[in-house]
């Protein structure tokens, strides 16, 4: 069984080898072949991950495979290996498994570009990355997974390139991911301080014995959660995110929905052991995630753009996720990175599929009714927007719940605010609600608002596309159905995830209060969707109008002005510091060591006597030379 | 017999004469002859050092006369190789003032 | 090692005037030096008296991490003599010729065992560098040189010093290394303080260390525009390694006093050195600030004097001259293109040289250290190493990652990205063999280190022993296994 | 001791010759002078061997070389007025000060010299034999880089000397001198860098 699991390993080397035979034979390969060969390389890597998975389910062990000496220096041995446990394998079902899908339609929906074999190979590497990150068994590992995703991402973004603002966007996400990346760095460094090693299951099983709640735990643990927030987008990282959908949609779909945005989520789950030991830092991480789900909803509402929303959506969501993991409860942060994979990778793609048809037209305001006219798409829409919303029986229903759940009855949580944090985030699902219900109308349903040619071109996409699409929605619905709530039966991905992640304390409640609980969500649901139905289909959007100039829409619309404020703050000092470091080499320290200041012409314009050419002078420094060093010699025996 | 120290004293005497016209003859032909009498100064201090560390070592006595032979042949190279660039010089220039010869300026 | 380079460079001089002839031939010293340093770690020391008068030998040894720097110099010479026989209009032969030259002086400034030795190909390693920038530089290459000389000659003063003062006081019988060792560290804490600053101001210079740095840049900026002569730029910043082979090893307790300083200066190099790539328009002086950049990191390694954090900047000391080579070869091949090396003239080329795009990124991520690519695991093992001896300093030193993505993602947007009219032409045959061994070397170094740094390991291992027999009582570790040359 | 002073005398007055006399051909017969003195003082020092070498190679050869060089040219006395006008004062005092430190460091450090019978036994009155034996044995490598050194030397005398004339057959006169030079070492004329910085500045 073990070897079957083992076999696993070739999943990130498949993708890799997908990606270098586009990237070197790509160009010489007729469309769609790259497309295909990308499919097949993480198709089979899915294959793969199923084995390890049901290899894993017979044995209930995590499997290591070990690969390479890496590091030899000092005390700093480290080999590079896989660790395959429950949690890296359901990470990479989710990985290949939308990922498949996703490139399935990217060779429709990249059709006839002509970056056609480079997106795939960029693609393949970004899963093959991915892959890596989950896999990894250190934590040394996991930043070249880390850091390849973030590479990819850029690549991706940028993928347009001949537009410099998507170049630009590109860039942003890579500077700001940088800025995580030095957190975790510096998380390794203090990590391989406190524990002497960088072995995520050493430091895991080590943790229970260090001083509980000590100030080097927690500054791991605070560094950590710097390197989640900015791969995660969360606050006060979350700028990049929004430009991110600058790349082609299945980019968005799956770099910044689906697989890569939730790395810091797994990141915190992977080492839940060093969070359960340093509460002040789970503490931290909960009210990140719950005050970056609650803005990012808030944005969400304000946005035209259809992807724009799609993307606050996700920060928000993974906002949910950080919370999640922050009251403890890692089982139902990645039990809804799962089910967020699926509906949210759904609600890219046909968003993506609306914009194929449109021409790549993006804004809201001139879409409207497409339910009609592109079917597959609307229903599939719909049904992910249900499912994110909360709606009871879909997926999301379950997540989220458990996810409010675990804030509530957190027992880290409990001196820290938890109570404040479960109203704040039942707040951010009657908001996701809301905007989700705007959203899929201003796209799908009310009047149509579409350019005349527009108008003419909207079709349905063809069945390489729309077939995925259907794969996803039956996902959104089903996948909610492997944690069904503890309380009523037995939880399956709570228990599957319970070998590979510590859980926090958590009150027990009455089964009655997990009912009304649950009800209150449900209501929840209800309300914002029943708010969004009267302000824009039974007030035709009047409201929005009046409300068009108060600052909470100003703010909405801006996202709250962050990237004002980072623009002034970091970009501008940070490239007045490079001019005046330019400025400083040329006009001061290049100067400086000739003579500090106004001695450098004079000492200037010495040397170049000197350097007259004239050969008796020269041969008269020799002598004058020679005369000292005697002269320095006799001194010496006299004074001896 | 007469110390080392005279030697040595002659020797810095003759040396110092050399440097002098080293530096202040601007003839090629002049700064040639007084190098040659700067590395006969050294070779007087070699010989009397020689005799001076005798004692020292039989099998080492030797040296200081074994290196002046030596200078000797190098100096017999230098004043070929200079002397020929000197004539190469003379026929483009129809001069051997080294202060007209700045070309090696940095 | 020191004298292959050194004969191929005589029959590069000889045969400059056919240049087909001369490029095989410098080709070949260059493999053939290559194959040298693969075969050297297990190769016996070279030693033999010298000038016994005043205990100098001429003592070569391949162990430690001479045996890592020669390969990696040795490898990216390969290309540079290359471009040098290709690109270089005129004096091609000549070119070549020096570089080899100064690959054996390279190979003689790590192998060295003897102080003396070391210091004598340490300038003597100076001249080819000079005689590049003298005569096949820029226009404004006399001032470079100029400038390159004062500060190179002006801290190899009191680095001569330093050396000369050494045997002197410490009674050691001879320069080489072990005699030194055993005696050095000895010496009352005051003198090796002042001894080591003065090594440390030679070394200094050549690390570069903030404010000595300034002739960098212009050397990169002035030096020959098909990046070969600054490939060697890239080889010769061997001040780190005079820290990490002699001044350590020997004067630990004034290194121990002076440290903290240098530490400091280093960190202020990473940042300041990342912050001017950020504000530089000039290709070559990017690439010189950034380079700086690291070097600043390979002292913070360095001066942290912690066992891992030696080990780290010494394989980064080595895989940068990969990654930062390279990048001159590859801004070699743009001006040959465009005949600029200002940012401005370029943009949106990744259209027309798609494959010249994809090998720029390749190594502008190199550069900027991502994992998996040379430079990631000797930056990261120096960091981690002087983190664990010196947080602060460390982690502020880290913060130039975030700089590092800044003028990384900057440059290559400038480069590639954008909207453009101009069409370039791809790479050509000769250049994907010039940058064959560069991405060689660029896999090679960021996935295996391991080996090489089992290598360095032995050497750093003696630095550390030789600082904790000042910091401990008498009756600790002890030097047994050191300098196996002898 | 008083054939010392005598020759001391000899040699001084001869460098003093060498650097003012006016003529080159006296200065070089002055330096004769001198070496041939040096000789003597060899002999003094139980330098045979150096002596008689002293005799033919330098006074012999060399000297004769220069005064056939001084002849061919046709060297004059310098007629141009000197424009580094300080440093003839200047070079006058520091070759003072360092034959006052030599001096200076010779008598702080004086050893008694050995007995004569030592010095006997260990120079065997510097014989060409016993020169030969050290030459021979631990000098060989520098003996033999000296024979390289000479060889060399004469060729590129020959060259140096020889180099104009195939340019001067065909053409006789001014015109032929002014012929470009092969580069040496690749270093490049002046001339051929104004359109390497022309294209260098786009």
């Amino acid at each position: 069984m073990n070897d079957l699991v083992a076999w696993a390993s070739l999943a990130p080397l498949l993708a890799l080898v997908g990606s270098l035979i586009n990237a070197f034979f790509g160009r010489s390969l007729k469309e769609p072949a790259p497309g295909i060969i990308a499919s097949v390389a993480v198709g089979l890597g899915f294959v793969l991950s199923l084995l390890a998975f049901f290899g894993i389910a017979g044995t209930g062990e995590a499997v290591r495979v070990g690969l390479w000496d890496f590091l030899r220096a000092g005390d700093l041995e480290l080999s590079l290996g896989f660790h395959l446990d429950q949690l890296s394998v359901l990470m990479m079902l989710i990985i290949t498994g939308v990922g498949f899908l996703i490139h399935v339609y990217s060779i429709g929906y990249m059709h006839g570009d002509d970056g056609y074999s480079r997106y795939f190979a960029q693609m393949n590497l970004f899963v093959a990355s991915m892959l890596v990150l989950v896999m990894a068994d250190s934590f040394v590992f996991m930043f070249v997974g880390w850091e390849g995703v973030g590479v990819c991402s850029f690549l991706l973004i940028g993928f347009w390139y001949k537009d410099l603002a998507n170049a630009s966007a590109g860039r942003k996400a890579f500077i700001v991911n940088r800025v995580g990346d030095f957190g975790f760095l510096v998380a390794m460094f203090l990590t391989f301080k406190v524990f002497g090693t960088l072995d995520i299951q050493t430091v895991n099983a080590m943790a229970p014995t260090m001083l509980y709640g000590s100030a080097a735990l927690t500054g791991i643990g605070l560094l950590y959660l710097l390197a989640a927030t900015g791969k995660s987008a969360q606050l006060p990282l979350q700028v990049w995110l929004p430009d991110a959908m600058a790349g082609p949609t299945p980019v968005s779909a799956l770099i910044h929905a689906a697989t890569m945005v939730t790395a810091g989520v797994y990141l915190i789950a992977r080492t839940s052991a060093v969070y359960a030991v340093a509460p002040g830092a789970l503490a931290t991480v909960a009210w990140v995630g719950v005050l970056t789900a609650l803005i990012a909803a808030i944005a969400a509402v304000g946005q035209t753009d259809i992807k724009r929303v799609l993307a606050y959506s996700t920060i928000s969501q993974v906002g949910f996720m950080i919370a999640a993991v922050g009251a403890g409860a890692y089982w139902a942060g990645i039990f809804h990175v799962f089910t967020h994979a699926f509906f949210k990778g759904l609600l890219f793609l046909a968003a993506g599929s609306v914009m194929h048809a449109l021409g790549g037209e993006q804004d809201m305001r001139k879409m409207g009714g497409l339910g009609k006219r592109m079917k597959i798409t609307g229903t599939t829409a719909l049904i992910a927007t249900l499912a994110i919303a909360g709606v009871p029986f879909l997926s999301s229903f379950f997540s989220k719940d458990a996810i409010l759940a675990a804030t509530f009855t957190s027992g880290t949580l409990a001196d820290a605010g938890g109570g404040v944090l479960y109203a704040l985030l039942l707040i951010t699902a009657g908001i996701t609600a809301l905007y989700m219900f705007r959203w899929y109308y201003l796209v799908f349903a009310g009047p149509e608002r579409l350019d005349r040619g527009a108008s003419q071109r909207v079709h349905e996409s063809p069945g390489v596309m729309t077939v995925p699409l259907v794969v996803l929605a039956i996902g959104s619905v089903l996948a909610g159905y492997v944690g069904l709530p503890a309380f009523l039966t037995d939880n399956r991905i709570m228990n599957w995830l319970s070998h590979s992640t510590t859980t926090g304390e958590f009150t027990h409640l009455g089964v009655a209060t997990e009912w009304l609980m649950l009800l209150g969500a449900v209501v929840v649901a209800f309300i914002g969707l029943g708010v969004g139905y009267w302000v824009y289909v039974v007030g035709k959007g009047a409201l929005v109008k009046r409300l068009d100039n108060t600052p909470i829409a100003g703010a909405s619309r801006g996202a709250f002005g962050f990237d004002a404020l980072y623009k002034a703050v970091f970009v501008d000092t940070g490239s007045g510091a490079a001019e005046a470091v330019t400025l400083l080499d040329r006009e001061v320290v290049d100067r400086g060591f000739v003579g500090l200041g106004g001695v450098a012409p004079l000492l200037g314009g010495l040397i170049r006597r000197w350097q007259s050419g004239n050969v008796r002078a020269y041969a008269f420094a020799m002598l004058l030379g020679a005369a000292g060093l005697t002269l320095v010699a006799a001194l010496v025996g006299v004074l001896k | 017999m007469v110390p080392t120290e005279y030697y040595v004293g002659l020797s810095a005497i003759l040396f110092a004469l050399g440097s002098v016209g080293v530096l202040t003859r601007r003839s090629a032909i002049m700064l040639f002859l007084s190098v040659e009498l700067m590395l006969n100064a050294a070779n007087l201090a070699m010989v009397a050092f020689a005799r001076g560390w005798a004692a020292s070592g039989s099998k080492t006595a030797l040296d200081g006369q074994t290196a002046v032979f030596i200078v000797l042949a190098i100096a017999a190279a230098e004043v070929a190789v200079g002397l020929g660039i000197l004539v190469a010089i003379f026929r483009n220039r129809v001069s051997t003032n080294v202060d007209e010869l700045a070309e090696v300026r940095g | 090692m020191v004298l292959v380079p050194l004969a191929a460079a005589l029959l590069v001089m000889l045969a400059r005037n056919s240049l087909g002839l001369a490029r095989v031939i410098a080709v070949a010293g260059s493999v053939a030096t290559l194959v040298l340093a693969v075969l050297l770690p297990d190769s016996r020391g070279f030693d033999a008296q010298w000038l016994p008068g005043i205990g100098v030998s001429f003592s070569l040894g391949g162990n430690g991490a001479a045996a890592v720097l020669t390969f990696a110099a040795a490898l990216m010479m390969i290309p540079a003599v290359l471009v040098a026989t290709t690109r270089v209009e005129k004096g091609a032969g000549g070119f070549a010729a020096l570089l080899l030259v100064a690959l054996a002086g390279l190979n003689g400034i790590f192998m060295a065992k003897d102080l003396v030795l070391f210091y004598i190909f340490w300038e003597a390693t100076l001249i080819p560098g000079l005689l590049l920038l003298g005569i096949y530089g820029g226009e404004r290459r006399r001032e470079a040189t100029v400038k390159y000389l004062v500060y190179a000659v002006t801290g190899s003063f009191f680095m001569l010093v330093s050396i000369l003062a050494l045997k002197a006081l410490s009674g050691a019988p001879s320069f080489h290394i072990v005699d030194l060792m055993l005696v050095t560290p000895n010496l009352p804490v005051a003198t090796q303080t002042w001894l080591f600053v003065g090594m440390a101001l030679g070394m200094a210079v050549k690390l570069p260390l903030w404010p000595l740095h300034s002739w960098l840049v212009d050397l990169n900026e002035q030096n020959h525009h098909s990046g070969a002569a600054d490939v060697l730029g890239s080889l010769y910043k061997v001040g780190s390694f005079g820290f990490f082979a002699w001044a350590l090893p020997l004067l630990p307790a004034g290194a121990i006093r002076v440290a903290p300083i240098l530490l400091a200066l280093a960190v202020v190099t990473a940042i300041y050195g990342a912050l001017g790539a950020v504000g530089s328009k000039h290709l070559k002086r990017f690439l010189a600030y950034g380079s700086l950049s690291h070097m600043g990191i390979i002292g913070v390694g360095v001066f942290g004097m912690h066992l891992s954090g030696l080990n780290g900047a010494m394989y980064f000391l080595a895989a940068q001259m990969i990654s930062t080579g390279g990048l001159f070869l590859v801004f070699g091949m743009l001006y040959h293109r465009r005949r600029s090396y200002d940012m401005a003239d370029y943009g949106g080329l990744a259209r027309s040289a798609p494959a010249l795009a994809a090998f720029s990124l390749f190594l502008i991520f190199t550069f900027i250290g991502v994992p998996g690519l040379s430079n990631f695991p000797g930056e990261f093992t120096s960091l981690l190493g002087s983190f664990q001896a010196t947080p602060w300093p460390a982690a502020i030193a880290t913060l130039t990652v975030i700089v590092a993505g800044v003028y990384g993602v900057n440059l290559y947007q400038k480069l590639y990205q954008g909207p453009t009219d101009v069409r370039v032409p791809d790479l050509d045959v000769l250049e994907m063999y010039v940058l064959l061994p560069v991405v060689v070397g660029v896999l090679w170094f960021g996935l295996l280190p391991a080996p090489h740094m089992e290598r360095i390991e032995t050497q750093a291992q003696v630095a550390t022993l030789q600082l904790e027999r000042v910091t401990l009582p008498p009756g600790g570790p002890t030097l047994s296994d050191v300098g196996g040359a002898r | 001791m008083v054939g010392f002073i005598i020759l001391a005398v000899i040699l001084v007055a001869g460098g003093v010759g060498v650097v003012l006399l006016r003529q080159p051909v006296h200065a070089a017969l002055s330096l004769v002078a001198t070496l041939l003195a040096l000789a003597v003082t060899y002999v003094t020092l139980q330098a045979h061997f150096l002596a008689a070498i002293q005799v033919i190679v330098y006074a012999g050869a060399i000297l004769v070389l220069f005064l056939f060089v001084i002849m061919l040219l046709n060297v004059g006395g310098e007629t141009s007025v000197d424009r580094v006008t300080w440093l003839k004062p200047a070079a006058w005092i520091a070759g003072g000060i360092t034959v006052a430190g030599v001096v200076a460091i010779a008598f702080l450090s004086r050893t008694p010299l050995p007995e004569a019978a030592v010095v006997n036994a260990a120079l065997g009155g510097g014989n060409a034999d016993r020169i030969g034996e050290v030459l021979f044995s631990d000098y060989l490598l520098a003996f033999q880089l000296v024979g390289v050194l000479l060889m060399t030397g004469v060729v590129a005398a020959v060259s140096l000397v020889q180099r104009a004339a195939p340019e001067t057959r065909p053409q006789r006169g001014p015109a032929a001198r002014g012929a470009p030079h092969e580069p040496f070492l690749g270093v490049r004329h002046p001339e051929e860098h104004a359109g390497d910085v022309a294209h260098g500045s786009h």
